[in-house]
């Protein structure tokens, strides 16, 4: 677990922490994300091949990152935080992946 | 009753059919013995170490723990072993000889229908011969059924609009049930048939129709030789009403009234259908009175009687496909998922 | 400490004047209370009127498959039997049970809390459960439902002419009644821990129900989107799953069980939780192994979710993927094996009293090992080929549903049974009735085994004539577990009037809810506890009990 | 969700008082501390529910993306690229706003996080605005899977059938993440009548943090549903 210890509970602060993030990182924080928009549409407008969906997925992937980082304050949120955030996309990750390992293999002949 | 009413084993009919057995029996002896031994332990310790006085503690012990590791990497091992042999057998299940005879199989709400290479087709029995690896190449015309062979120790889902196969080799001659084991709607437990495997000569004979097969099925072969099966196809494409199914069912007639598909229903429609019309078919079906003997009638009876109570509605239901452009026929490999194998000839 | 004698932990703290139940009087002051131990005796109420139900509609099932023809019922109407008796008791009664009753009671005593974190949140999640069955007997009386628990498409999407939009409507509602429980759970157990209360010093049922919540947290949204996908093809008919249209009815199977594989555990963690507790209070020991059978509820929650096509092998996935999920099944079976090891181990130099809690308890390992070893036979692919289907599967998850996770529940309410009521329940009685219900239990699904293996189909409303015997067999079982289930209604419910006072510790067992007042007093404690000691630990918690008695 | 801000007597704002009496301290926790982490932990799990409820959605068209890559890319060539990017950037704004609302709350500037969730509302009703035109087109041009769906594509026909299912997860994902925006707009005017009201500052400003965090998941939501539905590259643009 994260959070096996006693401190958790007995809690030394009665108020809840806060923590102001500073204006310039969340301006930064928009102005990456407008650019990243920017770019998912000029990367489309192109064809990159097999490229153009792992691009538009990165360029999602970091965005969405940024937003759970910054604006939902993650980067400064306890461990539990952070394990519940992560846990959520891994058991996303295993139906994607178990269901995946399904259909690309339906058509394998058996040996 | 009598023993031979209560069976504890499934009859052995097919060459798979030992080899799951044994792995059943390896299964029984490992799980059985381990849980018998985990309740004669469990059984011991609570006689041995019941509480006498009310205020009795437990002793002050704990048993060693390398008992932990034990009791993870030995069931874990035996688990793994369990695995391999599982997947084994799974792929001898699935791998299809090379010499199979090839058997198309469709199922329908609720019916199995059956076509063997040479034409003949049939409808919840399905003859095979002895010692041939047989393989069926399936597909559903509606819902998902499954086609399940007890005796032969194997089992398929039967998909809508997808080719799916499995195999066989029966090993010994008899009647054997076939089960459709998917729940697929109201007469799910009434879609069940026969496989009769015979000698390989008797087989040909069959297929040749040399054989004197029983009353149905001669008049099978009359269903054919009058032509019937011109208007009444197994689909809603003929002229004439579907009969698979018919008999037992509530008939609608043209002027609305209602009236049960007994025999002399049947024969009736056979010497002359103009007396009842069936709502929503023309009065085409010419009469067959002087034609067919009596003897000929009863066997034409019997066939549709044999067809089964399978069906609810005289108009049989539509199948799903109508929206299909690409498809065209619900049934055509390929569409939608990459078929498993591409295994050629349609039925 | 020597000195002190389990009499010394008997009587912990002055019996209340005013506790939980007659705190307030009247109707809405139950409706609209936030108290956790009231919700969960809303929820005791709810579901034992679903699983009389459900029940009822497995009795007549048995009465009907007592000959091959199918004679009592039309096949239309035993098929909607069957569905309704899945949907009930897996989700209006099974998943529901221990979580929402004795883990809503029991949490936030446990914790040393004064409720769940979000009371509010915790009636909603009833108010949907009531909603969700509502609408569920209104679909009853109005029709059913013909599709069988699994909803399997196309069939329920465009062949069923039945009210198939209404019920996936109340599973999809009664879906957010789990996920809210779980949510409530999991917060609570993370930030309402009381002083000192660590988490290797939890009892093992806050873990089993940790383990439990993760489940309900994760895999019911999945089954939810489901629901809603397959509410909007039957609706707008689009073909999402629907083999005419580009859609494929294996992607339905896929989602379904990503859920309600995983919903199995939903099952019985809960059930292994109480196992843990009862055992310990029942040999006066700690359980043997203690972090590894709570690690091991981690680990079932975990593997849980990656085994989910093992009842897809003759659907039509790949080959191949089957075998992943075979490997994977066996997996999740040795963090199982090694809680029987471990509850077995720790009756060594016990002092073993076969209360009935604890005799459910023996009841439920025992039956939970032969439900679980037989689904190490459905893991293996080559035999599940041959089983599959068929009452073999059948057999299977009633052992380890009705065998394991409701023997189980059987345990924990007669256990706690002092603690929410206050009064003791008549111990011959509760004894006739365990041994009824393991004795009726194995008759009636013990058979089934054999009929799968024989070839019987499930869901078959008639029946091949060799099948007969071992049917009539099982309908017998039927009947003695319908009076098995019958008679802890009937002298439960006396107890309430007549039952002898039980005292805040009967069993003089460790735990801190057994140093509170039965029934409990309105916030649980008189003052937040402060714990010093490991869970399960007779000698330091006698200590401390005694301790506090003295002052 | 919003659990914490449901309950307590009614208001009594001020300035400085000791923790315990705090009008929004629940009777079952022990400080304004514990009953901060154990909302925002529990909105955390919330949205990993629904993480894998538009997850479960995604993986379904996924799976049928890789089987019907052509028919994705026409079905994508039927949205108006522009307006999903001018409704991904209205979201992203409303986004930042959002996040200034919190940040004010924390420093207890009472009008500033009013002015600023306006803002949120204000964005949020425009992105709903542009999503109802787009509904009304693609209503109009037989775009709604079911009945409705005329759509026709001579170059082949056998197509059609995958576009309507692309056309059918286009509005179970758009129709499910507007429902959010929706309940997320109802959500922000409660929130402003309340932040006006002055129930947060400082040493309560979890709510609006909770809430934030909300509109935050639903442009996440957005910010893959936009290349997901309306940016797939594919050789065949009519
Ligand atoms: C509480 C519910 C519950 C639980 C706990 C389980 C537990 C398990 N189940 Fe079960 N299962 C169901 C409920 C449950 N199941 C239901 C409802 C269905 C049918 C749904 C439907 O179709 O309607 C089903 C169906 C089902 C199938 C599909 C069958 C089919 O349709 O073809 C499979 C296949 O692998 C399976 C496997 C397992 C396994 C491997 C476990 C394991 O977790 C078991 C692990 C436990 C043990 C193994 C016992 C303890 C171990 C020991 C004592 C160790 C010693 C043993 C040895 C060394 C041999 N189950
Ligand atoms: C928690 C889950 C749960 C529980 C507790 C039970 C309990 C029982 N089930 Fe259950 N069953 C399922 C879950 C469960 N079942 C599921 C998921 C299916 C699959 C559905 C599907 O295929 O879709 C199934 C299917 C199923 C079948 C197979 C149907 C078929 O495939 O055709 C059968 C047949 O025997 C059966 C029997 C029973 C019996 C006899 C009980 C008994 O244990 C019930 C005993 C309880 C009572 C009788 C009520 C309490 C009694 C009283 C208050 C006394 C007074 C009442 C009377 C005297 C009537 N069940
Ligand atoms: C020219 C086409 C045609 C031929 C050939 C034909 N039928 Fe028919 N049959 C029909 C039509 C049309 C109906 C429905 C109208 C009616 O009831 O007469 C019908 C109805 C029936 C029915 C009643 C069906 C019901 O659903 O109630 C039976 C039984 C039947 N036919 C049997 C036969 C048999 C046996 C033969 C051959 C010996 C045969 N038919 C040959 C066209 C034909
Ligand atoms: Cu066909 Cu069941
Ligand atoms: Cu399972």
């Amino acid at each position: 677990m994260a959070d096996v210890t006693t401190t958790e509970i007995n809690h030394s602060e009665h108020a809840p922490h806060v923590h102001i993030t500073p204006m310039w990182i969340y301006l930064t924080v928009f102005f990456a994300l407008a650019v990243g928009t920017v770019l998912t549409v000029a990367a489309s407008r192109f064809d990159l091949g097999m490229w153009n969906t792992p691009i538009a997925l990165v360029i999602a992937t970091i965005k969405a990152v940024l937003v759970i980082l910054f604006f939902m304050h993650v980067i400064h949120s306890p461990r539990l935080t952070w394990v519940v955030v992560i846990a959520s996309f891994l058991w996303l990750g295993v139906l994607f992946v178990l269901m995946f390992a399904d259909y690309l293999t339906r058509a394998w002949n058996i040996y | 009753m009598m023993l031979s009413d209560f069976p504890l084993w499934p009859e052995q009919a097919s060459t798979v059919a030992p080899g799951v057995d044994a792995l059943m029996t390896f299964m029984c002896i490992v799980c059985g013995g381990v849980s018998v031994l985990t309740f004669f332990v469990i059984f011991i310790l609570a006689i041995k170490y019941r509480r006498t006085s009310e205020n009795q503690l437990a002793q002050d012990y704990e048993p060693p723990k390398a008992l932990e590791a034990a009791w993870i990497i030995i069931p874990f091992l035996i688990f793994m072993f369990m695995f391999v042999w599982g997947s084994w057998l799974y792929f001898r299940i699935q791998r299809v000889p090379e010499n199979a005879i090839d058997i198309y199989a469709t199922g329908k709400q609720w019916m199995w229908k059956f076509q063997h290479a040479s034409g003949q087709r049939e409808i919840n029995t399905l003859h095979v011969p002895v010692g041939r690896p047989i393989r069926i190449t399936m597909a559903s015309e509606d819902v998902i059924h499954s086609l399940f062979f007890p005796a032969f120790r194997v089992k398929s889902d039967v998909l809508p609009n997808r080719y799916k196969t499995m195999w066989f080799q029966a090993t010994k001659t008899g009647r054997f049930h076939i089960f459709c084991a998917e729940y697929c709607g109201t007469q799910h437990s009434g879609m069940i048939g026969w496989v009769e495997v015979m000698e390989p000569v008797d087989y040909q004979k069959w297929l040749a129709g040399g054989a004197e097969g029983s009353l149905a099925s001669q008049g099978e072969k009359l269903f054919q030789k009058y032509a019937c099966n011109t208007c009444h196809t197994n689909d809603a494409t003929g002229r004439g009403p579907v009969l698979l199914g018919l008999y037992g069912t509530t008939v609608t007639l043209s002027n609305n009234a209602t009236v049960t598909a007994d025999e002399n229903y049947i024969r009736e429609s056979i010497l002359n259908p103009q007396a009842k019309i069936v709502k929503g078919f023309a009065p085409v079906m010419p009469t067959f009175q002087g034609q067919v003997s009596e003897d000929d009638l009863l066997k034409l009876v019997s066939y549709v009687h044999s067809l089964g109570t399978q069906k609810t509605a005289v108009v049989p239901v539509e199948t799903p496909s109508s929206k299909d452009t690409s498809a065209g026929s619900p049934l055509k490999p390929g569409a939608g998922i990459p078929p498993q194998k591409d295994k050629g000839a349609t039925p | 400490m020597s000195s002190l004698t389990l009499h010394d932990v008997r009587f912990v703290e002055p019996e209340a004047t005013r506790n939980y139940i007659t705190q307030d009087y009247g109707a809405l002051s139950w409706l609209f209370t936030k108290d956790h131990k009231r919700i969960a005796i809303l929820y005791l109420i709810s579901i034992t009127a679903l699983f009389i139900l459900g029940g009822f509609f497995a009795v007549v099932m048995r009465i009907e498959l007592l000959t091959p023809e199918g004679d009592l019922l039309t096949s239309d109407t035993y098929n909607k039997f069957f569905t309704l008796h899945g949907i009930i008791m897996i989700f209006f009664f099974l998943i529901p049970s221990i979580p929402a009753v004795l883990g809503n009671f029991l949490l936030p005593l446990m914790l040393g809390a004064k409720d769940l974190a979000f009371p509010k949140i915790n009636l909603l999640s009833w108010y949907l459960y009531i909603i969700a069955a509502v609408m569920g007997l209104y679909i009853i009386i109005t029709g059913g439902v013909d599709t069988g628990w699994t909803f399997y498409t196309p069939f329920s999407t465009q062949f069923s002419n039945t009210h198939v939009f209404g019920v996936t409507f109340a599973a999809f509602i009664v879906g957010f009644s789990s996920i809210l429980t779980g949510l409530n759970f999991l917060v609570t157990i993370h930030r309402m821990r009381a002083p000192g209360l660590t988490w290797f010093r939890l009892p093992l049922f806050v873990w089993a129900m940790y383990a439990t919540s993760i489940v309900q947290l994760l895999a019911t949204p999945v089954l939810a989107i489901t629901l809603v996908m397959l509410m909007f093809e039957r609706v707008v008919h689009v073909g999402i799953f629907d083999p005419a249209l580009g859609g494929d009815p294996l992607l339905f199977q896929h989602m379904f069980w990503f859920y309600s594989h995983p919903a199995v555990y939903i099952m019985i963690l809960p059930a292994m939780g109480v196992a843990s507790e009862v055992v310990a209070a029942f040999t006066r020991k700690k359980i043997f192994g203690y972090q590894f059978v709570a690690y091991s509820s981690l680990a079932i929650a975990f593997l849980g979710f990656l085994v989910w096509a093992h009842h897809m092998f003759v659907a039509g996935i790949s080959v191949y993927s089957a075998m992943i999920f075979s490997f994977l099944s066996y997996f999740v079976a040795v963090p199982s094996a090694i809680k029987v090891f471990n509850w077995t181990a720790t009756l060594y130099r016990a002092s073993v009293s076969l209360m009935t809690p604890m005799l459910y308890i023996l009841g439920f390992i025992g039956l939970f090992t032969i439900g679980g070893v037989t689904g190490l036979f459905l893991a293996a692919i080559g035999l599940d080929v041959h089983v599959t289907d068929t009452y073999f599967v059948v057999a299977h998850f009633h052992y380890v549903m009705v065998g394991g996770a409701v023997m189980a529940y059987m345990a924990g309410l007669h256990y706690w049974w002092p603690k929410i009521t206050g009064r003791m329940y008549p111990e011959w009685w509760a004894r006739l009735a365990a041994l009824l219900v393991f004795a009726g239990f194995n008759l009636t699904f013990f058979p089934q085994f054999v009929l799968g293996y024989l070839g019987m189909p499930r869901r078959y409303h008639a029946y091949a004539p060799e099948f007969q015997v071992l049917n009539v067999m099982s309908t017998a079982g039927a009947s003695v577990l319908a009076v098995g289930y019958a008679l802890p209604l009937c002298y439960l419910l006396w107890s309430l009037w007549y039952g002898r006072p039980a005292g805040p510790n009967p069993w003089g067992a460790v735990g801190l809810e057994w140093t509170t007042a039965s029934p409990p007093p309105m916030e649980n404690f008189h003052e937040t506890p402060v714990v010093t000691w490991d869970a399960y630990d007779y000698p330091a918690m006698m200590k401390a009990m005694g301790e506090t008695q003295n002052v | 969700m919003s659990e914490v801000t449901l309950g307590g007597p009614p208001p009594a704002p001020q300035v400085e008082e000791h923790h315990e009496h705090h009008p929004f301290l629940q009777h079952h926790f022990e400080d304004l501390g514990q009953q901060h982490e154990a909302s925002t932990l529990g909105m955390w799990m919330f949205l990993s529910t629904e993480i894998l409820f538009f997850g479960g959605v995604l993986a379904a068209y996924w799976i049928y993306r890789v089987m019907y890559p052509e028919a994705w890319a026409i079905g994508a060539a039927q949205q108006i690229w522009w307006l999903g990017a001018i409704n991904t950037i209205v979201l992203i704004i409303s986004s930042l706003t959002m996040a200034l609302a919190v940040r004010n709350a924390q420093m207890g500037r009472r009008m500033g996080t009013v002015y600023m969730l306006i803002a949120t509302l204000f964005f949020g009703t425009i992105f709903l605005g542009v999503k109802m035109y787009e509904y009304t087109k693609h209503w109009q041009e037989g775009l709604f899977p079911g009945a409705a769906f005329t759509f026709q594509w001579p170059q082949n026909p056998a197509l059609v059938p995958k576009i309507e299912l692309f056309m059918t997860f286009y509005w179970c994902l758009t129709g499910l993440h507007a429902l959010h925006m929706v309940i997320g707009a109802g959500l922000l005017i409660w929130f402003i009548w309340r932040s006006w009201k002055g129930h947060f500052g400082p040493e309560y400003y979890g709510p609006v943090e909770i809430m934030g965090l909300y509109w935050h998941f639903v442009d996440i939501v957005w910010i893959f549903l936009f290349p997901f539905l309306y940016l797939i590259h594919g050789a065949h643009h009519g």
